[in-house]
């Protein structure tokens, strides 16, 4: 009789928490959608282009979809530079760092600890502080202004093997019997890298190529600055953020919601398709720090 | 009076004879524009330039076209390939500091950037020639907007950088909006409508009060340093004293409202802004139907005394670059003389509403027409400069203003000044 | 095929820590040998260093003749199987068997095989048929002939194996290994002793000299490790070429070793076939790690009293007699200390009173099915541990055989080991390994160099010598090992 | 304290052990200044013996060595060439003539003035004209490359003459010299990692070793907008900047020294606040939706996961704007339920401002820690609840005693490298006030909510300060890489390896 009442009111208990537990959940999600609804809502209002109290706009339309693809305004040539960048950034950057990842799990020299050791000092240090210098380095060898697509992308890339961590974290988690079977049976190390390596690191491949795609898309300081007021070489981040400057917000806010929008639908979709591979990487690499 | 009027009608005379012609210019010998003139001919300037031009997303494509009526003007005796990319102020400032050498050869910008600009050597100076013909034409304030210290280092392009107030005319009337009192009033009537003022937060705005009542904050620009280096104000004063009362006696209001954000004719019933609102401003009222009002700003009463709202006279200017070549700084004088001469002026106004500072543009129709430049023109009479100061000294006044507003007695107001005058000094070293 | 030889061979890590020190071995073409010791001995070490996957700090290893301390490992014809088998999980059984084969691009003669020679034989015939119809190209279409007669007698020259002779090959090794119907599966879809299968099959279609294996039986369950262990004799019967087995189990190294290397720390404690290990240890360590459960040993003394020796363990005079006596007697042992080795199967049941009886009381029974393990304690409180064959207990017997009970226990001389508790050699043994041989080893060496300078006279300045001596470390390039695990 | 055995440690209470490890940690540091005078001690000495024995090399090498390897002295290669080694000879050959080339051509002028500077400023004439005059910034830009250049250098021609040293003693020992074939067949196999790291480490040296060294420079010159090139020089002026920092009374500098050390006060506590409040509160969110029971997980997840999909400063911006006084959203939902009474200046008030960025950054924290955290809480053993579970203990026991731990142990590195991300985080500061609300006792336009970072990119960009924000450059890599030195030693994941394996 008591334990019966015990298990009633057990099961009781888990209801009422589950319970409240979907309530907070359901919180949680209103919480963390309302934000992009009220964007999406806001990309339609043509009633009023500022910032406004109500989510909910006056007047509905697709104008300031249309702004963007007019030729009022440059939004398609920003998107088109900042996808090519996105498009080059992600491969070399893979590419750079499993090099570095690969160098450090598996081979031991003499400066491989005082390399790893710099490259982690290095990454102490402010980097916007550097951003001066780099376009000094930039407009020497001509890749400013209009040409400053190929000079984010070198940028972009060239420091790139400081952020092999979460690759080096994974490949040190495949056994090196491998490597060390594949050496007995006549491989090099190059083709244990190629043959043999890279097959097996789809996950942290996607993982590193996808997050290094999303990258080039929100910067909004260096590639302003690079561009030099070249449309030619100017990105999506910093055109859409030079309309919230005080004295365009009020005409272009819109707009800015509009362009956030259809900069944010590729990415997301990306995203969505991918997610596994990144909770994967995200995972692995808060581990192993 | 009679000097001015001369002076105008000078101006005016060949502006005249030219639309009689129904030329929309004219040339003179060397096939110059008018306005353009014949200073700096003592060097053979004619060939082939690459100009590069930052301004304004809105009149790229307008400065385009007239630098092409710059290039047929000459009559080949310029060609231009002329690179005109959209900059904002801001932006254009910061770009020519961080690279003069590929910035831009000519730029608009804010005034308030011009002595860091002219430190940094992203402008060059401009000879007497140009400053007399430019005063001719402008007269002498906005010569003024452009010097620093003694000289003249950028060319005015406009002046409808101050503010002024818009009001729904249905719910405030011409005479509610010459006075705060009544205004408020008004406002209030309307149903609780708002006051969009952004005095308190907002150094730009809050000096209009203590303007108002006759104090000044000059500082002191070391030429070669660029660096400040005295400053005499009289901020904490009497007067200062009476602004701050006033100040306080505005945010005791409920439908005053410390904000620039405009929601004019909907929860606004008047706001403080400039002529950027005025096109968004204009458009609202027409799809709403109501009539858009533009004043200049209301006076004040304090202890039965009436001041004026004053406010800063806003210019953007047009820079040239130091040059290299001789020829081609020649050339880019000439360009920007001509591009802040009175025809492009007058263009400008009509397609991108920016009020020029020529005072013959200024007389045009259409910009008489102008009920915004006009509220401005009115407001300009109790406008000062705005002289060269720490960009600190903003927020140190908006900081103070932020305090008095929350003061409870005028105790705590004149603490306010006292702290503001307390930190004077270190703005010197901040900026 | 092939002779292996480790010449005073030493890894030493970073650190100067040596793991393994002047192992000198010669192993002969196609023996199997057996690498067994403790964890930490070096004996994987050892194999990795033959197998070019770990650096030789110093000394030689010579293959076929060849010293191969700077070839690759794909340069040294061999092949390994791993102990966590290592197969490569993106690709098929298939895939992973003929990974060695394609990637070998050298260049050699191949047999043809039976269908290969038929065709070749059918292409003659019809060259010369062509020849004959049309005289004018015969001397070139005869060549043709001769040169496919030839390749029929004396094999073809090419480049890596064409896919057919991978074909052949894979599939055959994995007739061999019984792995046909998972050739096209992944290693994933695989049991361990699949795996272990396509390991050992991956490594056997290469052509090799010497086959390594590096524990390939211990991340198996029980009972399929005594399956591998006969399947690997059969297949070495197949293969027939050297083998090193790296093995800790001692079982695994008796049953399939032809000689057994036994190591301690880095050192070698005896080498020999499993019956001499086992027979006669070297030392108290190899009599303590070969055969289960392990040999008991007590201190005690050995007395000679005339021509006969005695032992006096636990309170007990017993007689040495047979061969160990006569042993003792060749060599002259004096009365001395000792520690007494004595296998658990050696001692049997005996009689209450019986001669050279010893009573003790059973501490722990463990019943193995076909025979008891006592545990059991003597008077003076040491403990042993007894074999004793269910099979000739009789029923009642069976019964007193529980905890508590006291029993009599009995061995005979010839079962008896003598060592030295000193340095724990065996008496009867006149190698020595191990440090102690080391040392001798450095003495001597010590000793020869000595003399050698008193009799030579320097003939070059010394300095660009020792400077010679300085650089040639730094000469060599960084190193590169991957297997070193990092610290 | 005497030292205690491990079974004497067990007997302590809690505040004991705390107390004991307190003392310990103390005493410790006396033995780590001791190491660490040791190693300067020891690296010091063999760093000496290291260049002792460099020139001691090079003389018996040249004295001992035959004539191709005394022109390898100066012409780079050569050696190695005439004994067969081509492919290494000529690019050893090439470094040196692209070097020569280089300081002929370019960077020989700049390394001539890095000393000073440049001497000649630009002068501007009344047409309107100038002259540029030397350019500091390119001098010491290029000037440090030289430099670099220079070490290269040095090391390759070190490199050739060990290559003739090799090439006579092998040639002494008649044994085969590697082939350019040879070498090449290593790239790919035993120096494989040379070939790897190649560009990558290029790409590191000159893109960031080299800007960071060049920054590190400019916090000793006066670079700022008065000394600003082209138009002006700037010069070295030593140690005053880092003056600055310690200059408390004097009302000069007083207003950066006070101005840094709030911002600096701010940035800790917002690393604080940023760092725990996201931990704990992702840690509630992933284990309310990996709680036993829940159904929809995957969606809740992808609700989640969905906001790190869109570009920060996309949604950042918005928010930020969402929060503007009077107008945004959030005031406007405000005023509709408050009825107009309840407007909140989320920007103006310094404090309103703080906590509001903290609670924004939850926002944009939270699914990132998530998932991490989900991850981990999907490799607690479950028996370890098991157990606790017949133990008796609670939801909370078991939260605390097992869930925690763990997940402490697990992410102490995470932890502390996202703290000193927080530490760092431009985006979200620069991105939700742009620093604001500005103050008047703050130096330089810096406000109330900004941290070391936003405040050295506005002192730089938009003060054109560089010299200033040299100096908070390297105080925040002091600051950072101090407090990564602490903590790594403190936290027991790189201690107690074996507690949870």
């Amino acid at each position: 009789m008591a334990a019966e009442k015990h298990s009633m009111s057990m099961s009781k208990k888990k209801t009422i928490v589950n319970t409240i537990s979907y309530i907070v959940l359901g919180l949680i999600s209103v919480i963390w959608i309302l934000p992009f609804v009220f964007l999406l809502l806001k990309s339609f209002d043509i009633g009023n282009t500022g910032v406004t109290k109500n989510f909910i706009p006056s007047a509905w339309g697709f104008d300031n979809y249309a702004y963007l693809f007019s030729s009022d305004c440059n939004f398609l040539q920003w998107y088109f530079n900042t996808f090519i960048i996105a498009l080059f950034v992600c491969v070399i950057q893979t590419v750079m760092q499993f090099m570095m990842a690969y160098t450090l799990s598996r081979f031991r020299f003499k400066l491989r600890k005082p390399l790893m050791n710099i490259m982690l000092v290095l990454g102490m240090f402010p980097g916007f502080l550097t951003m001066i210098v780099l376009y000094q380095i930039l407009k020497t060898i001509g890749l400013t202004g209009d040409n400053a697509v190929p000079g984010l992308i070198l940028v972009y890339v060239a420091s790139s093997g400081m952020g092999y961590y979460v690759i080096k974290g994974f490949l040190d988690t495949l056994p090196k019997s491998l490597d060390e079977a594949a050496l007995v049976d006549g491989a090099n190390r190059m083709q244990i890298f190629v043959k043999v390596i890279i097959p097996l690191c789809k996950p942290i491949l996607i993982y590193t190529v996808l997050t290094s795609f999303m990258g080039p898309w929100g910067d909004f300081v260096f590639a302003y600055t690079v561009s030099l007021g070249s449309q030619a070489g100017m990105n999506v981040a910093a055109g859409l953020n030079s309309w919230l400057s005080p004295a365009n917000i009020g005409s272009h806010f819109t707009h800015f919601c509009a362009g956030g929008v259809i900069v944010a639908i590729p990415v997301m979709i990306l995203f969505l398709f991918l997610q596994k591979y990144y909770v994967e990487g995200v995972t692995g690499g808060a581990v192993k720090g | 009076m009679m000097k001015k009027f001369i002076r105008k009608s000078m101006i005016l005379l060949p502006a005249l004879l030219l639309s009689a012609c129904n030329f929309k210019f004219v040339y003179n010998i060397e096939g110059l524009p008018a306005g353009g003139l014949d200073f700096d001919d003592d060097i053979e300037d004619s060939g082939t330039y690459d100009i590069k031009v930052w301004v304004d997303d809105k009149i790229v494509d307008l400065t385009k076209s007239q630098i092409g009526q710059f290039v047929t003007a000459s009559g080949g005796k310029y060609t231009i390939n002329a690179t005109v990319e959209p900059v904002d102020e801001p932006g254009a400032a910061s770009k020519m500091l961080l690279d003069v050498q590929d910035g831009a050869d000519l730029f608009v910008f804010a005034q308030d950037q011009l002595s860091r600009l002219k430190v940094a050597g992203s402008l060059a100076k401009l000879s007497n020639t140009y400053v007399d013909a430019l005063t001719e034409e402008m007269g002498i304030e906005a010569v003024n907007a452009a010097k620093v210290n003694q000289d003249v280092y950028a060319f005015p392009i406009t002046s409808d950088n101050g503010y002024f107030l818009y009001y729904r005319k249905d719910w405030v009337s011409d005479d509610a909006a010459k006075n705060m009192t009544t205004l408020l009033a008004a406002c209030a009537a309307a149903g609780g409508k708002t006051l969009n003022f952004e005095a308190p937060s907002n150094g730009f705005y809050a000096a209009s009060y203590f303007m108002a009542t006759g104090c000044t904050s000059e500082w002191t620009l070391d030429d070669a340093s660029g660096k400040f280096t005295g400053y005499k104000d009289t901020y904490n004063s009497p007067e200062g004293l009476i602004a701050g009362k006033a100040l306080r006696e505005l945010n005791t209001s409920t439908v005053a409202k410390n904000s620039q954000a405009s929601k004019l004719g909907d929860t606004a019933a008047a706001v403080v802004s400039g002529i950027w609102e005025y096109e968004v401003a204009q458009n609202r009222a027409e799809k709403n139907g109501w009539e858009l009002g533009c004043a200049a700003l209301p006076s004040f009463t304090v202890d039965g005394k009436e001041y004026h709202l004053s406010s800063f006279d806003g210019y953007k200017l047009l820079g040239v670059k130091p040059q290299v070549d001789a020829k081609k700084a020649s050339v880019c004088r000439k360009l920007a003389r001509f591009l802040t001469g009175e025809d492009c002026q007058t263009e400008r106004f009509g397609e991108a509403s920016w009020g020029p500072t020529n005072i013959a543009s200024n007389q045009s129709e259409k910009v008489l027409a102008h009920k915004g430049l006009q509220a401005l023109h009115e407001q300009h009479k109790y406008a000062k400069a705005q002289g060269q100061c720490p960009g600190a000294w903003f927020t140190a006044l908006a900081t103070t203003a932020t305090t008095i507003v929350k003061a409870s007695s005028d105790g705590e107001v004149q603490a306010a000044l006292d702290t503001y005058k307390a930190g004077l000094t270190d703005l010197l070293d901040a900026d | 095929m092939a002779r292996v030889v480790l010449k005073d061979v030493k890894k030493i890590y970073p650190g100067n820590v040596e793991v393994v020190h002047k192992f000198n071995l010669d192993i002969k073409d196609k023996e199997f040998i057996v690498f067994v010791g403790p964890s930490g001995c070096g004996k994987s070490t050892t194999l990795r260093m033959v197998a070019g996957l770990e650096e030789i700090s110093a000394g030689t290893v010579e293959i076929d003749g060849e010293v191969v301390n700077d070839l690759q490992p794909k340069d040294r014809h061999i092949s390994m199987v791993f102990q966590n088998y290592a197969l490569y999980p993106h690709l098929t059984v298939y895939e992973n068997m003929a990974f060695p084969l394609r990637l070998d691009k050298k260049e050699r003669v191949m047999e043809l095989s039976d269908s290969e020679k038929e065709d070749a034989k059918k292409q003659i015939d019809a060259l010369e048929a062509q020849a004959k119809a049309s005289p004018d190209k015969a001397e070139k279409l005869l060549k043709k002939a001769d040169k496919l007669k030839d390749e029929i007698e004396n094999g073809r020259k090419q480049k890596g194996y064409t896919n057919d002779q991978i074909y052949e090959r894979v599939t055959s090794a994995a007739k061999v290994l019984g792995i046909t119907q998972y050739l096209t599966r992944k290693p994933k879809a695989l049991s361990g002793g699949q795996r272990q299968r396509v390991a050992i099959g991956r490594a056997m279609v290469k052509d090799c000299k010497v086959f390594l294996m590096d524990e390939p039986l211990s991340n198996l369950d029980a009972k399929l490790r005594n399956q591998m262990r006969a399947e690997i004799i059969l297949l070495r019967k197949r293969i027939n070429t050297t083998f090193i087995y790296v093995t800790h189990d001692q079982t695994e190294a008796m049953t399939l070793g032809d000689r057994i290397v036994c190591l301690k720390d880095g050192y070698i404690m005896q080498v020999g076939s499993p019956s001499e290990l086992f027979d006669m240890p070297a030392n108290l360590f190899v009599a303590q790690f070969i055969g289960a459960p392990m040999m008991n040993t007590a201190e005690c003394e050995l007395l000679k009293e005339g021509a006969k020796y005695y032992v006096n363990p636990f309170g007990h005079k017993l007689v040495v007699d047979g061969e160990k006596a006569k042993a003792l007697k060749d060599r002259g042992v004096e009365s001395r200390k000792i520690i007494l080795g004595v296998r658990p199967e050696h001692i049997q049941l005996a009689k209450k009173g019986s001669a050279n009886s010893i009573p003790v009381e059973i501490l722990v029974n463990e019943m193995m099915g076909s025979e008891y393990h006592l545990h059991v304690q003597t008077e003076d409180g040491t403990k042993l541990v007894v074999r004793i064959p269910t099979i000739n207990l009789s029923e009642e017997e069976r019964t007193h055989m529980v905890m508590g009970e006291k029993i009599n226990i009995v061995f005979e001389g010839k079962a008896m080991h003598f060592f030295d508790p000193e340095n724990e050699r065996n008496l009867l043994v006149d190698e020595i390994y191990g440090p102690e041989a080391m040392q001798l080893e450095l003495e001597a060496e010590a000793k020869a160099k000595a003399n050698a300078e008193a009799n030579e006279v320097p003939v070059e300045d010394p300095v660009p010598a020792e400077e010679e001596k300085a650089e040639e470390p730094k000469v060599e390039e960084p190193q590169v090992d991957i297997q070193e695990q990092e610290k | 304290m005497a030292q205690l055995t491990d079974l004497e440690y067990l007997k302590l209470n809690k505040a004991q052990r705390f107390g004991l490890k307190f003392t310990a940690f103390f005493k410790a540091i006396p033995g780590w200044f001791k190491n660490l005078g040791i190693k300067i001690w020891t690296f010091m000495k063999n760093f000496f013996w290291g260049v002792v024995n460099f020139f001691k090399n090079l003389g018996l090498t040249f004295w001992h060595g035959d004539w191709k390897t005394k022109v390898s002295y100066f012409v780079m290669g050569f050696g190695s060439v005439m004994r067969g080694q081509w492919l290494r000879g000529i690019l050893f050959f090439l470094f040196e003539v692209v070097f020569i080339l280089y300081m002929a051509l370019f960077g020989g002028k700049f390394l001539g003035q890095l000393y000073i500077l440049g001497q000649n400023e630009s002068s501007m004439g009344d047409d309107g004209t100038i002259v540029y005059g030397d350019n500091s910034f390119n001098i010491l830009l290029y000037g440090v490359l030289s430099l670099f250049f220079i070490v290269a250098l040095i090391y390759t021609w070190y490199l050739n003459i060990k290559q003739n040293k090799i090439g006579e003693d092998y040639v002494k020992a008649k044994k085969q010299l590697a082939t350019a074939k040879d070498d090449v067949k290593a790239l790919v196999d035993k120096d494989f990692y040379k070939t790897l790291l190649a560009l990558p480490t290029l790409g590191i040296l000159i893109f960031t070793v080299l800007p960071i060294f060049f920054m590190i420079l400019v916090a000793f010159t006066n670079y700022d907008k008065s000394h600003f090139p082209p138009q002006n020089l700037f010069g070295w002026v030593g140690y005053d900047n880092f003056g600055l920092l310690f200059q408390w009374s004097n009302s000069e500098g007083a207003s950066f020294s006070m101005t840094f050390g709030q911002i600096l006060l701010w940035t800790l506590v917002w690393a604080f606040f940023a760092t725990f409040t996201n931990y704990f509160l992702g840690m509630l969110v992933a284990m309310l939706i990996n709680k036993k029971g829940i159904k929809l997980k995957k969606l809740w997840r992808t609700v989640l996961v969905f906001s790190i999909a869109i570009p920060q400063f996309i949604s950042i911006l918005f928010v930020s704007n969402m929060f503007q006084y009077p107008d945004g959203i959030i005031n406007g939902i405000l005023s509709a339920i408050s009825g107009g009474k309840l407007l909140i200046d989320f920007w103006g008030n310094a404090w309103i401002a703080r906590i509001t960025v903290i609670i924004i950054n939850v926002w944009i924290g939270v699914p990132y820690l998530m998932l991490v955290v989900t991850g981990i809480l999907m490799n607690i053993p479950a028996d370890l609840y098991e157990s606790a579970n017949i133990d008796g203990a609670s939801p909370w026991q078991q939260y605390s005693k097992i869930t925690l731990p763990y997940m402490l142990f697990i992410t102490g590195p995470y932890l502390l490298t996202s703290f000193t991300g927080n530490m760092n985080n431009f985006n979200v500061i620069y991105l939700l006030t742009g620093g604001g609300p500005k103050v008047q006792e703050y130096y330089g336009n810096a406000g109330k909510t900004d941290l070391l970072i936003t405040w050295l990119f506005s002192l730089a960009v938009n003060d054109t300060n560089y010299k200033l924000a040299a100096v908070i450059g390297i105080m925040v890599f002091i600051v950072v890489a101090v407090l990564s030195l602490v903590i790594y030693n403190i936290i027991p994941s790189t201690r107690n390896e074996e507690e949870f394996q």
